[in-house]
């Protein structure tokens, strides 16, 4: 069916309805999220007055500690008091490390973005190329080996690659820090040294992914007949991927780069331990360790938008690459 | 003087170099004046195709130039490298598609394609080759030739964008053009534009053709060589005039008669049958349904019809007519929205959910393309055997026994029930296609464009089986499609759809001769003949006389932008009445007597 | 030329001896896939020692005769405990992966055939599972209901239905516009039928290609649960966990670390290896 | 001056059962001042606080006697020295009376005065607070200041070892009043610069120490790298000059590695298995000891901690203590006698489900060893490793067969009143023993150090032979540091010289 040609206002209403939709869909998604996130919680054993008197819980002390937190009201109704307090914009108060939970976070969220972007700059072009370059060589050799390493890459426990890391860049060469120490003052620079490994450590886990998506994407519209055309017209190679094809397959591949960089913030955990990152994940690991609902809820909200903003983001680049959708 | 062109001992084999190779294409020769324009006739998989491409040196994924030479100019393109085909190709070389809507870049402007080649071959500068290409677009008769380079592919319809890449294909001046069956994939009426636009600007370029086609009427007004091919061979070989008039070969021969279908002798249906099929004001298409019964985007307009047990209701009209959303309401894919639609006396519930079993069996669709009609996971077996077990409740020996008589109801030998599908040629699938809708023992077939995606010998023995099954089972058919010729072949009665209004509706007979709603005219006026100098004899249509801007809100008649015979204050203002042609037909048109 | 083509498909996985046609790479898949399988089922017998058995005085022991792949953290017969390892990575990981695409597949089915809230309803609490970070995911649930075998294996499978969902549907969604499921609808089939029978058999390649992956990131998910102090109970542990549990000896470049290092390696590149290379089959295109 | 003459003289005793070692302000070169350090702790969370009363982990003692002193500290032979408290004593070991050092500032300036200790002990006693150290200080009857630097504190029942107990990093002086820490105030050798829970806590020098010419570095940035592989690695990557806790395994590379050192602290810490009296057969004498048997202590000791440990004797009385009794037989791997025992204690051939956890040091491996030789021994044992999250609330004594973890304690007393009295809170086993708990409180109120000594030693055999505990071996505690870093000796209390580092040592680089 044809779509009736109009004019480029009908496309940015297309597009507004769209993004209008997805943040409505998008809330009910994350209330789901928090209500999982409470539910399963409520299945942890202990709670955080225990697990802040640790092994020296006694019954009372435990029990005067739950009160003083207001652990002691039924679930039901912490969950509600906490849903509204966030429908106010306040995240609540973590029991734990008794200061407002907006303020851990704040302390911690920067520190998982920058990580996450620069690991993204590495990461994406990176596998585009691979992507790219074995997709042009579809079936020959440099294909099956960037394949093969992919995979490999992929298949290795994430703790292992770093800590062969450290292994090789701090401590033999002693280039790198071996953990993670953000620099409070001194330049991108000092930033990029001490992030070096565990960008290097994540852009691996991820790009494999990434470039297999890329690869299949495109070699799905090699055998379209638009590109024998573009090669009849005498289009070089090159050209031919990069100006004909690659407009055309970014749609599945923003789409899954969306995916694997939502893994950048949550996924991060072990890099972040193995690094000593005071990101997001580590904190939220904590969060569930010292079962510090408020802070957990907070973390599983903010994992929660990072991803659904990453797909809406992808799908609005697909539409923008697609002129059909553009100017439906 | 020697040939432009000429190809020598050709050889294109696929499949590896060893000896596992199968040759496609054998011992091909010819030769092309300068300027001369060269056909290329066959069905698919005579290798047409695949030759017309060895000319940029170009071989599709899977095959490779064996042997032969082949020199263009004082050029030896087997010779040539990587880099100098590269630089050939768009440039020396031009090649049009067979379906411009797939062959351009879907997300890049019109206008950076038609240039890109002139660009990369560093013919001229971006703005003198945008220059060229608006001075094409006008030689190639496109509306707005100016802005019309703005526009993305999907917003053109497949007769423009045709055009295009034939502007695509000339911009930089080839010496030699390859057009690839160009006008397969459009409607009759654009064809004839498209044709007169090809052989005007090829022409004035004063470039070499090869014209590729299955379809000889067209081929008789392009070229002035032929080049009959079956299976990679030569058949037969010669001016256009000589193999058109006195084929020497009978394969050619074969191809002629198929070109033509001879109608159908209809078995006498019983006079007075109570129809079998009956549609009463029938409105369909989408979005939600207005208090009057129409929807948002309505397809299907006021449609009334009726089929007898037995008969044969032709639908003809171009792509976007709202023909298959016809054949798709009474399959119950598409709920009406509003109007009665009677199968056998009693009414058709609107969607599949509440339709009995027994109406399923009874009404059978067969689509166009077997290729996504038939589940490629599935054997014959497994296709056929389905309905059986399904309405029939056949098992075992007995289904086997029935699969064996439907395969070879449609003249296919029963051993094939063991084979995947995908295995089978074009024909043999639209046979399955076919037996899959006999296994249910139906009383009406909706046949929609069934012989359309086929070469025309083969769609001839598709028709010839439709009406014998006809005869033999007392089948009824709704048969849709855009080819009037193949429609006057089989049908009793035919309805001809305009923008999804019932423009004409009468007997087969009544459209043998004038006169006809002015669209009918059009259809038919707009089929090639089988002879040279049959687009030249057909003036170019008259512009649509100029009137007053359309009263909108009116139901107006559907075809009045493109009615040449519009009247103004009548056509523009009120809704077309039904009128009694003498032939015997209806037509939707404010012209008592209509236009001859 | 395409008919060749359509004839090696056509063959396809039906045809013994497929094994033989398959490209190199598919064959050395197929080999490292049927070693592992192999090794999962007959390991523990192969195993020259009891995998808890404290069998080396020397903790970290290089490859030698009497313990071929050395001894681990504790002195333990690395080889006997790679043999028994395998188990896990092998059989629970493949296990939750086929359980993960299954589910994911037939959820998928129902959303493409189901009417749109339904769609919409599942689609949501899929993606409320995948936002949440699958490793502490894993952690709580884990935390909650303590990890035996068949729990790692829910939780496994569990975590991963949510990719599988996406990929199955965008196919399946696809695949209903047919022109064939059109005609299994106007056959009067019901939903089920269809979904099985008509769509389900074409979206079996690219889902087994996407199990391949899943099955990777299971043995990876194993492997970071024992770094979070998780997974399989001891003695045994599984390939991933036995990286883990003798990380220290990497200064030392032990073979108790790299050996089940190159396991994993090798058995996951395997599984997809064989699974790319695995025939596809399309509907035939025009020639 | 010292403690007063009485316990000074108790003091005096036994000092001859010490590992040779020195003691503070002897350690040999002269002090350099001036330099920074980071040192990692095994800890980082955001329940990390500055808050002495609600330090739960070993980075937080680290960071409090950073910023904090005490009425009294431990010294390398584990008693405990004056600190704060100029003199402290008492006739009946019930009312004691603390006089406390004149002149001494806290960071704000305020000097301290009776109120800011009565204030510090007395806040333990309130449930809501949170304290860690609660049932401690329910032996506080009453505490209350007689003058500006005078105060009284009156015990509920005799305990000598009071000037010992006080010297955990929970009864840290802080100034009277104080209520939320995110400004630490106290009197100890580094002010607060920055703390962020659960990434780093930075102190620099506090000039007006009221211990002469301390501290000796300009600044400390204490972080936590739980992961053991990468807190060494980043030891040995020169990103830290210290770090605690590290695996035995990790020993050799460090040495390799020539510019760093161990710090090996023979210490009470302990894993134990714990069998309830009240969990079935596992309350079954014959039992206990077959398991006991069961332990191959030195296997223990070789393959989990690299030969880091002291064999032990199923009581909690490390060798190297003042009270430790040497005349008990040691008690060996045999599977003779455990086979003898399970048969006697009428063994079947169910399975018995063992807890264990990452959070008992070594209690998984050691579960392993046992279910080993218990299959040798007809015994058959299912190890359950639990995660380190909630199994102290959830796991730990709650099952027949679990393992516990005991950190040092500086006093016989200590250990064995909060873990082995009846009535204690972690009874691990559960068990009640009358003449135990009768000896216990004997020796708490006799001064008279040989008595104690022999009191001490009966409770060490009673608990050996009868108590379902069974601890194989005292881990020793293993600190990596860069060999610039001078001035560290081990204190038997924790890792770090006790947790209390910072104010000693001194940086040559």
């Amino acid at each position: 069916m044809a779509a009736p040609p109009t004019s480029r206002e009908s496309g940015n209403a297309f597009l507004l309805i769209l993004l209008a939709k997805r943040v409505a869909s998008g809330l009910l998604t994350l209330f789901l999220v928090s209500l999982v996130v409470f539910i399963i919680s409520g299945l942890l054993p202990g709670d955080a007055a225990q697990e802040m008197l640790g092994q020296s819980a006694t019954p009372e002390a435990v029990a005067a500690l739950r009160q003083q937190m207001g652990l002691d009201q039924p679930a039901a109704v912490r969950f509600l008091r906490w849903l509204a307090g966030l429908l106010g914009g306040d995240p609540g108060f973590s029991l734990v490390a008794n200061m407002p939970v907006a303020d851990i976070i704040a302390s911690r969220l920067p520190n998982s973005l920058i990580l996450a972007a620069l690991s993204t700059l590495v990461a994406v072009p990176l596998a585009l190329t691979i992507g790219i370059t074995s997709a042009m060589r579809q079936g020959g050799r440099l294909d099956r080996a960037l394949n093969t390493t992919t995979l490999a890459m992929v298949a290795l426990p994430e703790f292992l690659i770093a800590t062969i890391a450290v292994l090789i860049f701090a401590v033999e060469l002693r280039w790198l820090p071996s953990i993670a120490l953000v620099p409070a003052q001194g330049g991108f620079l000092d930033l990029l040294r001490a992030l070096a490994m565990p960008i290097l450590s994540l852009s691996i886990i991820v790009v494999a992914q990434m470039a297999r998506m890329t690869r299949a994407a495109i070699i799905a519209q090699l055998g379209l007949p638009y590109v024998e055309m573009a090669r009849l017209k005498g289009v070089s190679p090159a050209r031919l991927v990069l100006v004909h094809v690659l407009p055309n397959a970014i749609a599945p591949i923003v789409n899954a780069m969306a995916l694997s960089l939502s893994y950048l913030l949550g996924g991060a955990v072990i890099v972040e331990t193995i690094f000593n990152y005071p990101g997001l994940a580590s904190l939220m690991v904590n969060a569930v360790t010292s079962r510090d609902m408020p802070l957990l809820q907070a973390c599983a909200m903010i994992f929660c938008c990072a991803y659904l903003s990453l797909v809406l983001i992808a799908d609005t680049v697909a539409i923008l690459a697609n002129p059909r959708l553009r100017n439906r | 003087m020697k040939p432009h062109v000429e190809v020598k001992g050709l050889r294109v084999t696929a499949g590896g170099k060893d000896d596992s190779a199968i040759t496609i294409v054998e011992g091909v020769d010819f030769t092309i004046p300068r300027g001369g324009v060269l056909a290329l006739i066959g069905e698919s998989g005579s290798g047409k195709t695949t030759i017309a491409l060895t000319l940029m040196g170009y071989a599709r994924s899977g095959c490779r130039i064996a042997g032969g030479s082949i020199r263009l100019g004082d050029t030896d393109i087997l010779g040539l490298d990587e880099p100098g085909l590269a630089a050939l190709r768009g440039d020396r070389v031009a090649y049009i598609a067979q379906s411009a809507a797939a062959s351009f870049n879907p997300s890049k402007r019109i206008m950076d394609q038609v240039v890109e080649p002139a660009l990369i071959h560093g013919r001229m500068d971006r703005k003198t080759a945008e220059a060229k290409a608006v001075s094409l677009f006008k030689a190639l008769a496109l509306p707005q030739p100016d802005s019309i380079g703005n526009r993305y592919p999907h917003q053109l319809s497949g007769g423009q964008l045709q055009r295009l890449m034939a502007a695509m294909a000339l911009i930089t001046g080839p010496e030699l053009v390859i057009l690839d069956e160009p006008t397969t994939a459009l409607d009759v009426t654009t064809q004839i534009e498209v044709l007169r636009a090809f052989k005007h600007a090829v022409a004035s370029q004063g470039a070499t053709a090869i014209y590729v086609s299955h379809d000889l009427a067209v081929v008789a007004q392009m070229a002035d060589q032929i080049l009959v091919l079956n299976k990679g061979r030569v058949r037969e070989a010669g001016v256009a005039a000589q193999v058109l008039q006195s084929p020497t070969d009978d394969y050619t021969r074969t191809l002629m008669a198929a070109a033509r279908p001879a109608p159908k002798p209809a078995p006498a249906v019983p006079p007075a049958q109570a129809p079998l099929l009956e549609i009463k004001g029938l409105f369909a298409g989408y979005g939600k349904v207005d208090n009057t019964g129409r929807p948002e985007i309505p397809v299907l307009r006021d449609i009334s019809l009726s089929i007898a047990k037995g008969a044969t209701l032709g639908v003809i009209g171009e792509s976007g007519s709202g023909k298959s959303t016809l054949a798709r309401v009474v399959a119950g894919l598409i709920r009406p929205a509003s109007g009665a639609v009677n199968f056998d006396g009693q009414r058709l519930p609107g969607g599949l959910e509440q339709r009995s079993r027994d109406q399923f069996r009874r009404i059978q669709l067969v689509f166009q393309n077997a290729d996504t009609a038939l589940n490629p996971a599935h054997s014959v077996e497994e296709i056929l055997g389905r309905p059986l077990r399904f309405y029939h409740g056949l098992k075992g020996a007995a289904q086997r026994k029935r699969m064996a008589e439907l395969l070879d109801l449609i003249r296919l030998p029963a051993s094939l029930a063991g084979r995947a599908c995908s295995g089978l040629s074009g024909g043999q699938k639209q046979r399955i296609n076919l037996a899959r809708a006999l296994a249910a023992k139906p009383d009406l077939i909706l046949c929609d464009e069934v012989t359309s995606a086929l070469d025309t010998v083969v769609g001839a023995a598709i028709l010839d089986l439709l009406a014998e099954l006809r005869r033999e089972l007392g089948l009824a058919y709704m048969f849709i499609s855009h080819d009037i010729g193949t429609v006057c072949a089989i049908c009793d009665d035919i309805m001809v759809l305009y923008g999804g209004t019932a423009v004409e509706i009468g007997p087969r007979a009544a459209y043998q001769a004038p006169p006809f709603h002015p669209y009918t005219d059009l259809l038919v006026g707009s089929v090639p003949e089988l002879r040279a100098g049959w687009l030249e004899e057909q003036a170019a249509r008259p512009a649509p006389p100029a009137i007053g801007p359309a009263l909108d809100g009116a139901d107006l008649c559907r075809f009045l932008p493109r009615c040449t015979a519009r009247i103004d204050g009548l056509c523009n203002q009120f809704t077309p009445p039904r009128h009694h042609l003498p032939g015997g037909s209806d037509i939707l048109c404010h012209h008592p007597e209509a236009v001859n | 030329m395409s008919a060749i083509v359509e004839k090696k498909q056509a063959e396809g996985l039906a045809s013994p001896g497929w094994a033989a046609r398959l490209p190199l790479a598919g064959k050395v898949g197929l080999g490292l896939v049927i070693f592992w399988i192999a090794t999962a089922i007959a390991g523990p017998w192969l195993a020259p020692y009891d995998p808890g058995a404290f069998a080396h005085q020397d903790v970290f022991a290089g490859f030698g005769a009497a313990h071929w792949l050395g001894s681990d953290y504790l002195g333990r017969d690395v080889l006997s405990r790679v043999l028994s390892g395998a188990r896990y990575s092998v059989g629970l990981a493949a296990a939750a992966a086929i359980a993960a695409s299954c589910t994911g597949t037939g959820l998928a089915l129902i959303a493409a055939l189901a009417p749109r809230w339904l769609d919409e309803l599942l689609s949501r609490f899929i993606d409320t599972l995948i936002s949440i970070p699958s490793k502490i995911f894993a952690l709580v649930l884990v935390a909650a209901v303590g990890s035996s075998l068949l729990l790692l294996f829910l939780i496994a499978a569990f975590i991963y239905i949510p990719g599988a969902y996406r990929i199955a549907r965008s196919q399946a969604v696809n695949l209903a516009q047919m022109d064939y499921v059109q005609v299994a609808r106007t056959r009067g089939e019901k939903a089920a039928y269809i979904a099985i029978r008509e769509i389900l058999p074409n979206m079996l390649h690219p889902m087994l290609a996407d199990f391949g992956l899943r099955f990777v990131f299971i043995v990876l998910l194993l492997s970071g649960l024992s770094f979070l102090g998780l997974g399989v109970q001891p003695p045994d542990a599984d390939l991933g966990s036995l990286v883990r549990e003798n990380i220290s000896g990497l200064g030392e470049g032990a073979p108790a670390i790299l050996v089940p290092a190159l396991a994993i390696a090798t058995l996951t590149v395997g599984v997809n290896l064989l699974i790319d290379a695995l025939p596809r089959r399309r509907g035939s295109k025009e020639g | 001056m010292g403690l007063s003459r009485r316990t000074l003289l108790t003091a005096g005793m036994a000092a001859s059962a010490l590992p040779l070692l020195p003691a503070w302000g002897q350690a040999a070169p002269q002090p350099r001042t001036g330099g920074r350090i980071r040192v990692a702790g095994m800890s980082s969370s955001t329940a990390d606080t500055t808050d002495p009363a609600k330090g739960a982990l070993s980075t937080d003692y680290i960071r409090h006697h950073m910023l904090y002193s005490g009425l009294t500290e431990y010294g390398a032979d584990l008693r405990p020295r004056l600190a704060l408290a100029e003199a402290m004593e008492s006739s009946d070991q019930i009312t004691w009376r603390v006089k406390l050092r004149d002149g001494v500032r806290f960071h704000d300036g305020k000097r301290l005065n009776a109120e800011d200790v009565v204030f510090s002990l007395t806040r333990h006693l309130d449930p809501a607070g949170g304290s860690k150290v609660r049932p401690i200080a329910s032996q506080f009857a009453e505490i209350r200041a007689t003058g500006p630097l005078d105060l009284t504190i009156t015990l509920t029942g005799p305990n000598v070892d009071l000037p010992a107990m006080l010297a955990q990093s929970h009864f840290l002086i802080i100034a009277a009043g104080a209520q939320h820490f995110s400004r630490p105030n106290g009197t100890g050798p580094y002010r607060i610069k920055s703390f962020v829970p659960g990434v780093s806590t930075i102190v620099t020098r506090n000039d007006d120490f009221w211990k002469p010419g301390k501290p000796y570095l300009d600044e400390i940035e204490l972080i936590g790298i739980p992961d053991e592989v990468s807190r060494v690695n980043a030891l040995l990557s020169g990103d830290v000059q210290m770090v605690i806790a590290v695996n035995p395994r990790s020993i050799r590379r460090i040495r390799e590695s020539g510019t760093h050192e161990m710090l090996e602290t023979p210490s009470g810490l302990y894993t134990n298995l714990i069998m309830r009296v009240d969990g079935g057969i596992t309350g079954n004498p014959d039992f206990m000891l077959g398991m006991k048997y069961l332990f191959d202590r030195e296997l223990v000791k070789r393959a989990l901690f690299r030969g880091s440990a002291i064999i032990a004797n199923d009581h909690p009385i490390p060798p190297f203590h003042p009270f430790f009794r040497a005349d008990l037989p040691q008690r060996n791997f045999d599977l003779d006698r455990a086979k003898y025992h399970f048969a006697k204690a009428g063994l079947g051939a169910s399975r018995l489900p063992v807890y264990t956890s990452t959070a008992a040091e070594g209690s998984v491996d050691m579960g392993s060893v046992l279910q080993e030789y218990g299959a040798r021994a007809g015994l058959n044992l299912a190890i359950n490793r639990m995660p380190a999250d909630g199994y102290w609330s959830t796991h730990w004594m709650k099952h027949p067969l679990s393992f516990g973890n005991t950190n040092p304690r500086a006093t016989a007393d200590l250990v064995f009143s909060q873990f082995y009295k009846s009535t204690a809170a972690w009874n691990e086993t559960g068990w009640k023993n009358e003449r135990f708990d009768r000896l216990l409180l004997e020796a708490r109120a006799t001064a008279d150090e040989p008595l104690r000594a022999q009191i001490y030693g009966e409770m060490q055999e009673i608990v050996s032979n009868h108590c379902g505990t069974a601890i194989p071996v005292f881990i020793n505690l293993m600190d990596g540091y860069d060999k610039r870093l001078k001035g560290l000796y081990p204190v038997p209390v924790g890792g770090f010289m006790g947790y209390a580092f910072a104010e000693h040592v001194w940086w040559e680089g």
